[in-house]
């Protein structure tokens, strides 16, 4: 059976120390937009941990949710793109093609998350920072639109070296880089298809919410709601 | 009856073609070098990259697709105006139908060009046509930008057509009116018409068939341009209203920008005697109807999304209502509704001058609404986290002040090389009966009142 | 000079075989060396090479992702092209103890260091002014030359040299004093703003371990932190992080509760179950007033807090000056969450209690932590599962003799040499650090970049980057085994940069009257590969002695400036991408959004809702912060999370001269803090200095936020339009 | 070829040449009438009208619509690409790029048969004088080379106003 990617959040122990953030930036050769630009809302951050403040001082607590592309099954972005750049893939992703893409941005606004971001110029590393970037990943070009991809190389070598082993991919062999860095393991990462897998099960917990699921995207993205602590009964 | 060559009305209509004053060269260059100015915009754009504009992380979209939008919406004036006007026969139509169909023309080309501007790579807009451009594969017919493509490139060759066929006996009658070079080029381009009988009789088939066709087609493409936001989970976008919301908008502005158009026209080439205050009166009271069906579409769109009071849309809403844009919104509602109302409803009011006012303050008031729809959306999507902002950039300014001298430009030069009146169908609206005789006395005394 | 054929090329790669010159396309001007590599790499094919992460104290075990690929070097003076192994990226190393496998996000943006544009290439010798930053490029022998001349010439007055480091632990540290002391040469100096001085001695008075605690999170049934980050940037975050996950979720059993006590709500508050906001400095007689009540209740008796207990004034006695009402004046927190908390906290073990930042950097610091350690110890959640242990460790290398201050009050010394410490930037000014740089007839600094302190320099001595280098780390807390890390360089170098050790070591053999007796390693590779010394073996339950030590009263904390004339508590705290601002540098973490409030490449002042409106400043306002010893401006961000009486800011920007991307950006909230020390051990207390706040202007743009709303729904509904 | 035609200012006039010329036994299609106006209120202004013109259209129409439906679902099976999970052939949207190449086809056809049928563009024939564009209008009969054309002269001059000229000859 093909495979189904998919993704849980456990909110519950995401810190919001943004591990991740960084993580992804190096894996996938984001561009740094500087100042000027970030102040002009071109900052790139294909995965944010989204903040939220709830109540006032002095009773007041913070929400963290780290958002990235939830890789929908009925995915808003698809269908608007004139050139098939954004599509479905056989196993699941949300697929964005760089070479395909001419720069409409409409993807992005119907992107119901808004995690899609566009490159407004030619990125640029200053030498010699350029030696930081993954050879795996293609740097993007001004005008096209980028955005979380699951760590697709990942998976795509996690897969080719499973094959060079003779053996199965097994749960745990692919770990987008997200997955890797988060010190808390708030992030699972794994074959929706795969029943024994820790991301399927966990996406039927009964915790899992979807991310504005009245939307009706399906995204393959679980966020498992943050529990609050109860008193144990004492004998 | 005298319908030969004492008849000013060849005169009159061939004259602007004949003589051009130094005022018409001055204008040229103005609105050549501001043109210009948009052009070196662009390609500064494109040499640089799309990120000179203003639009940002969440608002993709901004002042080139309201620019896009608005000036789809002016076509409208045009063909549809006219083919409406040519089916039921209206027979004030006559002066007005060519100046209102070139407007589409011209509109159109000018909107058109907008999406290509806004692509982040421009070079590569033909991916939109339907061939197979990138490893075999055809464009995405789900795409509402594809739509697009279809929709303009109908209207577009729709109104060209429509535009064009009644200008062949004109041609025809410059032809036998000139000579040397300009003989030859109106020879040309009159096809060899002669005016036979079977001749004029296909015309007259072909526009009246055309003039069934393009009305479907006009309102489609701007439904069509409606559903590039509506079939977006953007709030306040995803609305089932948008398609003759955008429809009646259109109009509306197209109507405005043809009064301001005919207005010019009258006073530049002194058309006095063709252009009568009948018609602006005429156009006012569909433009005060417009204005009455727009009131009507933005309460009924505002009524529901404050019933059903949903929190991304509400955002947005008061966002517009009272927030960050209040003060855009209602100056939009200001310029398209209380001012419109205020003056049309009223005969006194009613007068030409009034009239070019309300119509400037409705191209004003209708830009600001594709703003208004277009932005306030994208700034507040339902994470709130990533809420943003928009304001255009020097660029996008000068690409949008280029696209309105291109326009004054291309109907001047357009005025230079056609007749801007029809001269054959201003002759078969004489026919039966002498045109308003009273108007001309009045034009004659340089007065101008509304009519009884 | 003729143009080179390309069979004399080959020609002279044979005979020489490792470099060789190679003229581009008939283009003098424009010519490309191309180095000969001389490793080997299968092109596209990643390798795995074992790192430390050199970016705070923690000491990570991290793996390093080697692929090959074209860098541009600078090597033996000459600028060139080689293809070479470069490290791509760093993850967790799966096998550390620490990391186990996961990176926090600075140890993600480690690798930036190495790749920085403007970090140095070759050794730089001062050319302007001091404090100007000119410097002109030199070689090594020269750069030695100079260095050995000034340590030669202080040979004969040895104390006249000094080395400003961090207080950090580990073989390069033990190189560096070893030749400080064969030179004849005082011990080190250290310095690090949010340096764990108070606790380390605190822990010595309650449990005899002068060491940072480790907790273990991941079997607590009951966290109580007071005002540690400990999941961002306090100890050793990503292990408490891990950790921490493990807490959450993933074990079986009821969920464990966590308890953050802190005025201004940090990355860690945000994951509390329940936040307290508390007073200032009154952390201490907050878990003083809830082992009050714990006693009282009978739910634990006073012995159990054993030597922590009797370190603390009126223990014995049940602490009668801390009843839960006396407390809510003290502390701002009701006397009925007071009990309901320590009933919760004794009854729900196994129970850790916290304590760490802010709380220690007052005058009370030591009281502060001495108290939540008599806590830990009543409950009896030391050295237990689910509690508070010490990491067995080797002898614990002999503690800085001098600190900072202590240096400073001193006559400054003939030569300083500075390794990785930028105190001119991290010290209060009123400590006045450059006039007494100014001072020092001559510095080298070891450092990579030109910061405020460097640009001081004399000479500049550029070591490699750690990625470069054998690292080696031995973390004090962190895990409940000892852990020592060594790995040698993940790659090669870029720059005509040597290992600091190495430079020391060159130089002690290059020195006219040899150090004795000489330092027995070559090179520091050599010094690692050495045995080191024998962990002793220590019980993981720390050993209770009974030595007695004057019992220690909490008192509430003394701040500068008088609350009339400086209305606000001035809090400043490490910042979760920047940390102390030794990572302003490094753009990634530049453009990461803070946690809490989403800036970017900025600084800020936060307020509370209600002071903010009081004094009609609006989100991005700019307000003057001035305390009695000097202002800045900054942009404020209004926050729900702070207290009506404080003022927050982050460290880490302000830099004057600190590469491209930090120069010149925000204010320096460390600047204006009062020279007021913890007084047993003289670290700074950075968090008792008192501000008053003025609005300047409208907002000017310098504040960048990521998040466009704070809220998740926002008041926009119908009934509240 | 030879020609006679004759210029007259007013239509009532050229009613009477036209019945003339029937009179005197021209054939219909053999009168040409040219003006710079068409003259529907007249007899010989609805020479040549015919309604087939409108079937063309229709037919154009539907050729458009074949080809739309055509090119949008070969295409999209040709390389199936699943976007926002609707179906490979998607119907509701494909049946906008219907709709408008159905009006395209249409309003092609029309213009088409407009140029084939009224035989445009094509050189200006002899039988034409300019000053059908000062608004006089022409009647003429054309005949090959050698044919006499006196009974046309006769006819046309028999209205009694007008000027009657001759081609080639």
């Amino acid at each position: 059976m093909a495979h189904r990617w998919g993704m849980v959040v456990d909110l519950d122990k995401c810190t919001g120390c943004e591990a991740c953030v960084t993580a992804c930036h190096a894996e996938n050769n984001i561009p740094t937009a500087g100042a000027t630009e970030a102040g002009r809302g071109r900052a790139m951050h294909w995965l944010r941990v989204e903040r939220y403040w709830e109540g006032d001082f002095p009773d007041v607590k913070v929400k963290f949710k780290p958002v990235m592309c939830q890789h929908c099954d009925n995915a808003p972005c698809e269908a608007v793109c004139p050139t098939y750049a954004s599509h479905q893939t056989d196993e699941g992703l949300n697929a964005q093609v760089y070479n395909r893409c001419i720069g409409t941005r409409y993807c992005a606004n119907a992107c119901s998350y808004n995690v899609r971001f566009f490159n407004f110029f030619n990125p640029q590393w200053e030498k010699p920072l350029q030696l930081q970037l993954n050879p795996d990943v293609s740097v993007r070009e001004v005008g096209v639109m980028e955005k979380c991809t699951f760590c697709v190389q990942r998976i795509k070598s996690g897969k080719s070296a499973a094959k060079a082993d003779g053996r199965e991919l097994k749960d745990g062999d692919i770990q987008p880089a997200c997955v890797q860095s988060c010190p808390a393991g708030a992030i699972i990462f794994g074959d929706l298809n795969d029943h024994e897998s820790r991301a399927a099960r966990l996406t039927h917990s009964p915790r899992g919410t979807k991310l504005l699921e009245d939307e009706g995207t399906e995204p393959k993205v679980t966020y498992l709601q943050r529990q609050s602590w109860n008193e144990p009964d004492t004998q | 009856m005298n319908r030969t060559r004492n008849n000013p009305l060849a005169d009159d209509l061939i004259r602007p073609l004949l003589h051009t004053s130094v005022w018409f060269y001055g204008a040229v260059l103005v609105l050549a070098t501001i043109v210009l100015c948009g052009a070196a915009a662009w390609a500064y754009q494109v040499w640089y990259g799309i990120g000179v504009a203003g639009i940002n992380w969440p608002v993709f979209w901004g002042f080139y697709l309201t620019n896009f939008v608005f000036w789809i919406g002016i076509s409208h004036a045009g063909t549809l105006i006219s083919a409406i006007l040519r089916l039921v026969n209206a027979r004030w139509r006559r002066p007005v139908t060519r100046c209102a169909e070139v407007i589409t023309v011209f509109a159109l080309m000018i909107g058109a060009t907008f999406p290509i501007i806004h692509l982040g790579k421009p070079w590569l807009f033909f991916w939109l046509a339907p061939y197979p451009s990138a490893r075999e594969i055809w464009p995405n017919f789900r795409s509402p930008l594809v739509w697009d493509f279809f929709a303009i490139n109908t209207y577009l060759t729709g109104s060209l057509l429509f535009l064009i066929l009644p200008m062949i006996p004109d041609f025809a009658v410059i032809r036998d009116r000139s000579s040397g070079l300009r003989r030859r080029i109106y020879g040309t381009l009159a096809l060899g018409w002669q005016g036979t009988t079977t001749q004029w009789h296909r015309l007259e088939a072909a526009m009246q068939i055309m003039a069934v066709a393009i009305i479907p087609v006009a309102v489609s493409v701007h439904t069509i341009v409606s559903f590039d936001f509506s079939m977006a989970h953007v709030p306040m976008w995803h609305s089932t209203i948008f398609g003759p919301y955008f429809v009646a908008g259109a109009i509306f502005s197209g109507i405005a920008a043809l009064i301001i158009a005919m207005a010019a026209l009258r006073r530049t080439l002194r058309l006095h005697a063709y252009l009568h205050p009948l018609h602006f009166d005429n156009l006012a009271k569909l433009l005060l109807l417009m204005s009455l069906l727009w009131g009507y579409f933005v309460f009924s769109e505002r009524l529901t999304v404050w019933y059903g009071n949903q929190p991304s849309e509400m955002a947005v809403f008061w966002a517009t209502q009272r927030g960050e844009y209040a003060s855009l919104y209602w100056t939009m509602v200001f310029c398209n509704f209380i001012i419109p109302v205020g003056i049309l409803s009223f005969r006194r009011l009613r007068t030409l001058p009034g009239i070019v006012l309300v119509s400037c303050g409705v191209l004003v008031g209708m830009w600001l609404e594709r703003f208004l729809i277009i932005v306030p959306g994208l700034a507040n999507k339902p994470l709130s986290y990533s809420w943003g902002t928009y304001s255009p950039q020097p660029t996008e300014i000068v690409i949008m002040v280029a696209t309105f001298a291109a326009m004054a430009l291309l109907y001047m030069l357009f005025s230079k090389v056609v007749p801007i009146i029809s001269i054959w169908e201003m002759k078969v609206g004489n026919q039966p009966h002498p045109a308003l005789p009273a108007d001309e006395e009045e034009e004659q005394q340089g007065l101008w009142r509304a009519r009884p | 000079m003729t143009p080179m054929d390309r069979r004399r090329f080959f020609k002279i790669t044979a005979i020489t075989g490792t470099t060789a010159a190679l003229a581009s396309c008939g283009n003098p001007e424009n010519q490309i060396v191309r180095f000969i590599p001389d490793e080997e790499l299968t092109p596209g094919v990643a390798v795995w090479k074992p790192s430390v992460c050199p970016l705070c104290a923690a000491g990570c075990g991290v793996t390093a992702r080697v692929m090959d690929g074209d860098a541009e070097v600078f090597r033996s003076g000459q600028p060139g092209v080689t293809r070479m192994g470069l490290v791509r990226k760093l993850e967790g190393d799966p096998e550390h103890p620490l990391s186990k496998g996961r990176l926090c996000v600075r140890g993600q943006a480690a690798v930036q260091v190495t790749y920085h544009p403007d970090r140095l290439v070759a050794p730089q010798r001062r050319s302007g002014d001091r404090g100007s930053g000119q410097f002109t490029e030199i070689t090594w022998d020269e750069a030695l030359s100079v260095l050995v001349e000034r340590l030669d010439a202080t040979a004969a007055a040895p104390a006249q040299l000094a080395v400003l480091s961090r207080p950090r632990r580990g073989r390069r540290h033990e190189l560096v004093a070893e030749f400080l002391r064969r030179f004849g040469a005082p011990a080190p100096v250290s310095f690090e703003i949010f340096d764990d001085a108070v606790l380390r001695r605190a822990n010595d008075l309650s449990f005899g371990r002068h060491q940072l605690p480790t907790f273990d999170l991941a079997r607590t049934s009951y966290l109580l932190n007071f005002g540690a980050d400990l999941l961002g940037t306090w100890n050793s975050p990503l292990a408490h992080s891990v950790a921490y996950g493990a807490m959450r979720q993933g074990r079986g059993g009821s969920r464990p509760k966590f308890v953050q006590v802190e005025p201004r709500m940090s990355q860690t508050g945000a994951s509390a179950d329940e936040w307290l906001a508390v007073r200032p400095g009154t952390e201490g007689a907050l878990a003083l007033g809830l082992a009050h009540v714990v006693m009282k209740a009978g739910l634990r008796p006073a012995d159990g807090g054993g030597r922590a207990g009797a370190q603390i004034e009126g223990w014995s006695g049940g602490l009668p000056a801390f009843t839960p009402e006396a407390v809510e004046k003290e502390t701002g927190v009701s006397a009925e969450r007071i009990e309901r908390l320590a009933r919760e906290f004794a009854s729900y073990g196994p129970a850790v209690a916290v304590i760490g930042g802010a709380p220690l950097a007052q005058t009370n610091g030591l009281a502060q932590a001495l108290a939540v350690n008599a806590l830990n110890a009543l409950v009896g959640s030391v050295g237990v599962e689910g509690g508070v242990s010490f990491m067995p460790q080797g002898p614990v290398p002999a503690a800085p003799a001098r600190t900072l201050r202590e240096a400073l009050a001193a006559a400054p010394p003939q030569v300083l040499l500075l390794d990785d410490a930028n105190p001119v930037f991290a010290a209060p000014a009123a400590w006045k650090v450059r006039d007494w740089l100014r001072q020092v007839p001559f510095i080298a600094s070891f450092g990579s970049f030109i910061d405020e302190t460097s640009a001081l320099a004399d000479l500049i001595l550029p070591d490699h980057s750690f990625l470069e280098s054998w690292v080696e780390s031995a973390p004090e807390s962190g895990a409940a085994t000892a852990v020592a890390t060594v790995a040698g360089p993940a790659m090669r170098p870029l720059y005509d940069t040597r290992s600091m050790p190495d430079v020391l070591l060159d130089a002690g053999r290059r020195l006219k009257t040899p150090l004795a007796p000489a330092l027995p390693w070559q090179t520091f590779e050599e010094m690692l590969q050495a045995p080191a010394a024998e962990p002793a073996p220590v019980a993981a339950a720390p050993a209770r002695s009974t030595a007695a030590a004057a019992p220690t009263a909490w008192r509430a904390p003394e701040l500068d400036g008088s609350a009339g004339e400086y209305p606000f508590q001035f809090m400043p705290y490490p910042s979760q991408a920047l940390f102390d601002g030794s990572l302003a540098h490094l753009p990634w973490l530049q453009e990461l959004p803070d946690p809490l409030t989403t800036a970017m490449w900025s600084s800020w002042v936060e307020l509370n809702v209600r002071t903010a409106e009081t004094l009609g400043i609006a989100d991005g306002d700019v307000v003057e912060v001035a305390s009695a010893h000097g202002s800045l401006r900054a942009p404020v961000v209004i926050s729900p999370g702070i207290g009506p009486d404080a003022a927050a800011m982050p460290v880490g920007q302000g830099h004057e001269t600190f590469t491209r991307y930090a120069s010149g950006r925000g204010a320096n909230p460390l600047a204006i803090l009062a020279p007021v020390a913890e007084p047993s051990t003289g670290q700074l207390a950075w968090a008792a200095t008192r501000v008053k706040i003025t609005r300047i202007s409208g907002a000017d743009g310098s504040l960048i936020l990521f998040a466009g709303a704070t809220r998740e729904r926002p008041d926009h509904t119908r009934g509240r339009g | 070829m030879n020609a006679v035609y004759a210029l007259y200012d007013n239509p009532a006039a050229v009613q009477r040449a036209v019945d003339g010329l029937r009179a005197a036994g021209v054939a219909d299609a053999d009168i040409q009438i040219m003006s710079s106006e068409p003259f529907e209120e007249y007899e010989f202004g609805h020479k040549d009208s015919a309604s087939w013109i409108h079937w063309i259209a229709g037919l154009g129409g539907i050729t458009g619509l074949t080809a739309a439906y055509l090119l949008t679902s070969l295409t999209q099976q040709a390389w199936p690409l699943r976007t926002s999970g609707m179906p490979i052939v998607a119907p509701w949207p494909n049946l906008i790029v219907i709709f408008e190449m159905t009006m395209l086809g249409a309003i092609l056809a029309t213009v088409l048969t407009l140029f084939v049928s009224a035989k445009l563009p094509r050189r200006l024939p002899p039988l034409y004088d300019t000053e059908v564009s000062d608004g006089y209008i022409l009647v003429g009969v054309q005949r090959t080379s050698g044919q006499p054309l006196g009974d046309v002269t006769a006819a046309l001059e028999a209205v009694g106003e007008g000027r009657v000229k001759h081609v080639g000859r």
